[in-house]
């Protein structure tokens, strides 16, 4: 239910390092809450369908910020801005894809705070579960936009399982496109994952949308050096260009050779809990010349298992239309 | 003991059939991918469970309900039933017959679970998307699906109990002969000569 | 510790969702018990 | 005479009477004695936070100026600048990062205070629609440019408006059209204003 007030009350720890923020993590278990830029987490909290006993403040930990280059590509610390990443040199010259795509997140002042690890790891943004309703997503045993009555033109195509949530991030599909690495971090140690992996279906796992387990932290996101200044394209389509989350985006990262593609990973958002990357379209179109036929047939075949609900059919064509584009589109 | 029909030899006396042996292990391993697709994801190993889930769910419906028509008209309904022979052992020391009273209540503690599992389980089939049918969480109010999943959530947890009862009991050396005969079919005249009282398994008639 | 897991309703209602997980290490620890106390009891006392 | 003449000052001359803007702040600043109050009875008997907890009396900078203030773990940049430190230039709207009617710099860049917990700002320069001003002290460019051009109607959107505004001239002093519809696009102006304020940051920019 929203309640319009002050937030409920918890405990603040802002820990300056990694390890302080482990440990507070291990003490409070399920009581704790990792914020980052806090846009999302304080909606939680002044709606009060989130009470954590205790919020831990990620930004002071110095460690998880910045980008720097690596011998294998670059280091995006998770608490770096949207804002630097889209300003960043690097960025811009070797990943122009990621630039764009944080280009598109929210707003300005949205983007000066927002972290690229929050904004990766954000939570579903069906109205259902963030009303509070006790769905599935929410440790429920129903979901409220997947019937009849239900009001689901943004929810999912595909991979909908009980849940018909989807991503609503702008960097979650490019990261995939480029094939990121995320690294979580506890104090046990730490792993690193691919998108794949990272993005969890609610197939798998209902409560969360991505892999990191509650004691650990996504401390870093790498770009591997293998798809740097390749032949990019972006678009992202939502009812205002400004705020609002995508209905349908494409992120593509296509490697060209004499004209023919011979590599390429295309990822949709806003169609799927995860990002949707078209493994098959990247088969069919592999070592096709770079040519509108190709885009046609790409986009054509992108959407070939969609299973549409009630009033989320629109983005069938929708996402066919900035397949094609992003395939006919995608420059260096 | 001589020889008898079927697969029965000298010296071996059969307790229970191939078909029946058949299913219990069917029913075991139903049971054991129920548990674990369900239990698994909630102690943290997260993996695609549901699909899994519900189809092994329809098999072991199916198993039970060939167990349950073949029990009742083609086998000693009676044989399972808790008696006042049973209750009269309990003080004298008496042996059974073909069940012991445990095994006679562990059944039954079984069938009520299962049968409550499989029921509830059936119901909820109606909030997933099936080959057959498009889901239709209004079947019933909000609280009445609470119930239905509360039955099944402590049939689950239960059946973990039960397990481990079972297994161990399995697992005892005094009941060796009975677990063996769960594999191989049949038990030998002295286990039947020590461990049960042939005017109440008769089982020379029932081979 | 509580026996069911409770949501709240469309409606506001406080509605049960099923049964606590939490009981589950319960039901483990009672067919723990249930072996330790026959086999002790079996240790106790043999069989006639 | 009428309760409506009553009511009536004489244009020019000073009201005695207690203006809403003047009454709210008296309000605040007894709130603020209040809450202080509380501070030195309650303090010392209360807990000593965990470690990594945050102590509740800070020191912000705000609009280039230390202040001391008692802030709660929860609260928000814009409870606390608006009503801890009597900054009521700041407004508040919908709460929830989406009009920009709250919008602050912080280091330079623009945040929504809203959406900010007041703890987690601790070491950056806070400015408000309090803090900007001309090199001389008196309008700013882009507050004479909005006058100029009939930015604000019913003006509650205007100082996230100018906030945003200051925020990209001192980034892009020269930004297109484009850029600085960008630039603006983070604060919502339910008058529909948005080619006026627009046409102000365009002149401020041309003026520099």
């Amino acid at each position: 239910m929203i309640v319009k007030d002050i937030m409920a009350p918890f405990e603040l720890y802002q820990p300056a390092q990694l390890k302080d923020a482990f440990s507070l993590l291990d003490s409070f278990g399920k009581d704790a809450w990792k914020m980052a830029g806090g846009y999302d987490s304080l909606d939680w909290f002044k709606d009060r369908i989130v009470r954590p006993q205790a919020v831990i403040d990620l930004t002071g930990i110095a460690e998880m910020k910045g980008i720097k280059e690596t011998p294998d590509g670059v280091e995006i610390g998770a608490l770096t801005t949207l804002s630097e990443i889209e300003n960043n040199p690097i960025i811009k010259a070797k990943y122009r894809l990621l630039a764009d795509a944080v280009s598109h997140v929210a707003s300005p002042q949205i983007r000066n705070h927002g972290t690229i690890g929050g904004n990766a790891s954000q939570n579903a943004r069906c109205l259902y579960f963030r009303y509070g309703l006790p769905c599935y997503r929410a440790g429920g045993n129903t979901c409220f936009a997947d019937t009849p009555e239900g009001i689901n033109r943004e929810h999912a195509l595909f991979g909908a399982d009980r849940c018909v949530a989807v991503t609503s991030s702008d960097g979650a599909p490019a990261l995939t496109a480029l094939d990121a690495k995320f690294v979580l971090q506890s104090s046990s140690g730490q792993r690193v994952i691919g998108a794949e992996e990272f993005f969890v279906g609610p197939n798998v796992d209902i409560l969360h949308l991505t892999a990191a387990k509650p004691e650990e932290i996504l401390t870093t996101i790498r770009l591997p050096s293998a798809w740097a200044g390749k032949n990019f394209y972006f678009e992202k389509v939502a009812d205002r260009n400004v705020w609002d989350f995508p209905l349908v985006n494409v992120a593509a990262a296509i490697s060209v050779q004499n004209g023919a593609i011979r590599e390429s990973r295309i990822v949709v958002g806003g169609v799927s809990a995860v990002p949707h990357r078209l493994t098959q379209v990247e088969g069919i179109i592999q070592g096709k010349a770079l040519e509108e036929g190709t885009a046609t047939l790409a986009g054509q075949s992108s959407t070939r298992d969609a299973r549409p609900l009630n009033y989320n059919g629109f983005k069938i064509p929708l996402m066919a239309s900035l397949v094609t584009r992003a395939v006919r589109n995608a420059t260096a | 003991m001589s020889s008898h029909a079927g697969s029965v030899q000298a010296g071996q006396i059969q307790r229970h059939k191939l078909v029946d042996r058949l299913y219990h292990w069917v029913m075991a391993v139903c049971i054991l991918t129920l548990l674990a697709t369900s239990l698994l994801p909630i102690i943290g190993w997260k993996f695609a469970w549901l699909a899994i889930h519900w189809v092994t769910g329809l098999v072991l419906t199916v198993a039970v309900l060939f167990h349950i028509v073949r029990a009742l008209f083609f086998q000693k309904p009676m044989s399972m039933v808790v008696d006042g022979q049973d209750l009269q052992n309990l003080g004298s020391g008496g042996r059974p017959g073909k069940y012991n009273l445990a095994q006679k209540l562990y059944h039954l503690a079984i069938a009520v679970l299962i049968l409550s599992g499989i029921a509830s389980g059936l119901v909820m089939l109606r909030k997933i998307d099936t080959p057959w049918w498009r889901r239709d969480p209004y079947w019933f109010s909000d609280s009445s699906w609470g119930v239905i999943y509360s039955a099944h959530d402590f049939v689950a947890m239960s059946l973990v109990t039960m397990i481990i009862i079972h297994v161990y009991f399995a697992l005892r050396p005094d009941e060796w002969h009975l677990t063996r005969s769960m594999f191989r079919g049949w038990i030998t005249p002295k286990e039947y000569k020590d461990h049960f009282d042939p005017k109440r398994w008769n089982a020379e008639e029932e081979a | 510790m509580e026996l069911f897991r409770y949501a709240t309703s469309v409606y506001g209602d406080k509605v049960i969702i099923g049964a606590s997980f939490d009981l589950l290490q319960w039901f483990v620890g009672a067919g723990v018990a249930a072996v330790l106390a026959h086999a002790i009891f079996k240790w106790i006392v043999p069989s006639h | 005479m009428s309760d409506a003449d009553s009511n009536k000052t004489e244009p020019g001359q000073p009201s005695l009477r207690t203006t809403r803007r003047s009454f709210i702040k008296g309000v605040i600043v007894s709130g603020v004695a209040v809450s202080a109050v509380g501070y030195v009875v309650y303090e010392r008997t209360a807990r000593r936070p965990a470690a990594g907890a945050v102590e509740r009396l800070i020191t912000l900078n705000v609009n280039g100026r230390d202040r001391r203030v008692d802030v709660a773990p929860h609260e928000t940049l814009a409870y606390t600048i608006r009503n801890k430190l009597g900054l009521t230039g700041t407004k508040v709207s919908c709460d929830r990062a989406e009009c920009g009617a709250c919008t602050v710099m912080l280091d330079g860049v623009t945040s929504y205070s809203c959406s900010t917990l007041t703890q987690s700002v601790r070491n950056r320069k806070i400015v408000t629609i309090e803090g900007i001003a001309g090199p001389t002290g008196g309008l700013h460019k882009v507050q004479q440019a909005m006058i100029d051009e009939l930015g604000p109607q019913c003006g509650f959107c205007t100082s996230g408006q100018v906030v945003s505004a200051v925020a990209l001239l001192n980034r892009n002093p020269k930004p297109t059209q484009d850029e600085a519809r960008r630039g603006m696009s983070g604060n919502l102006c339910k008058c529909g204003a948005y080619d006026h304020y627009l046409k102000a940051v365009m002149r401020a920019s041309q003026e520099a």
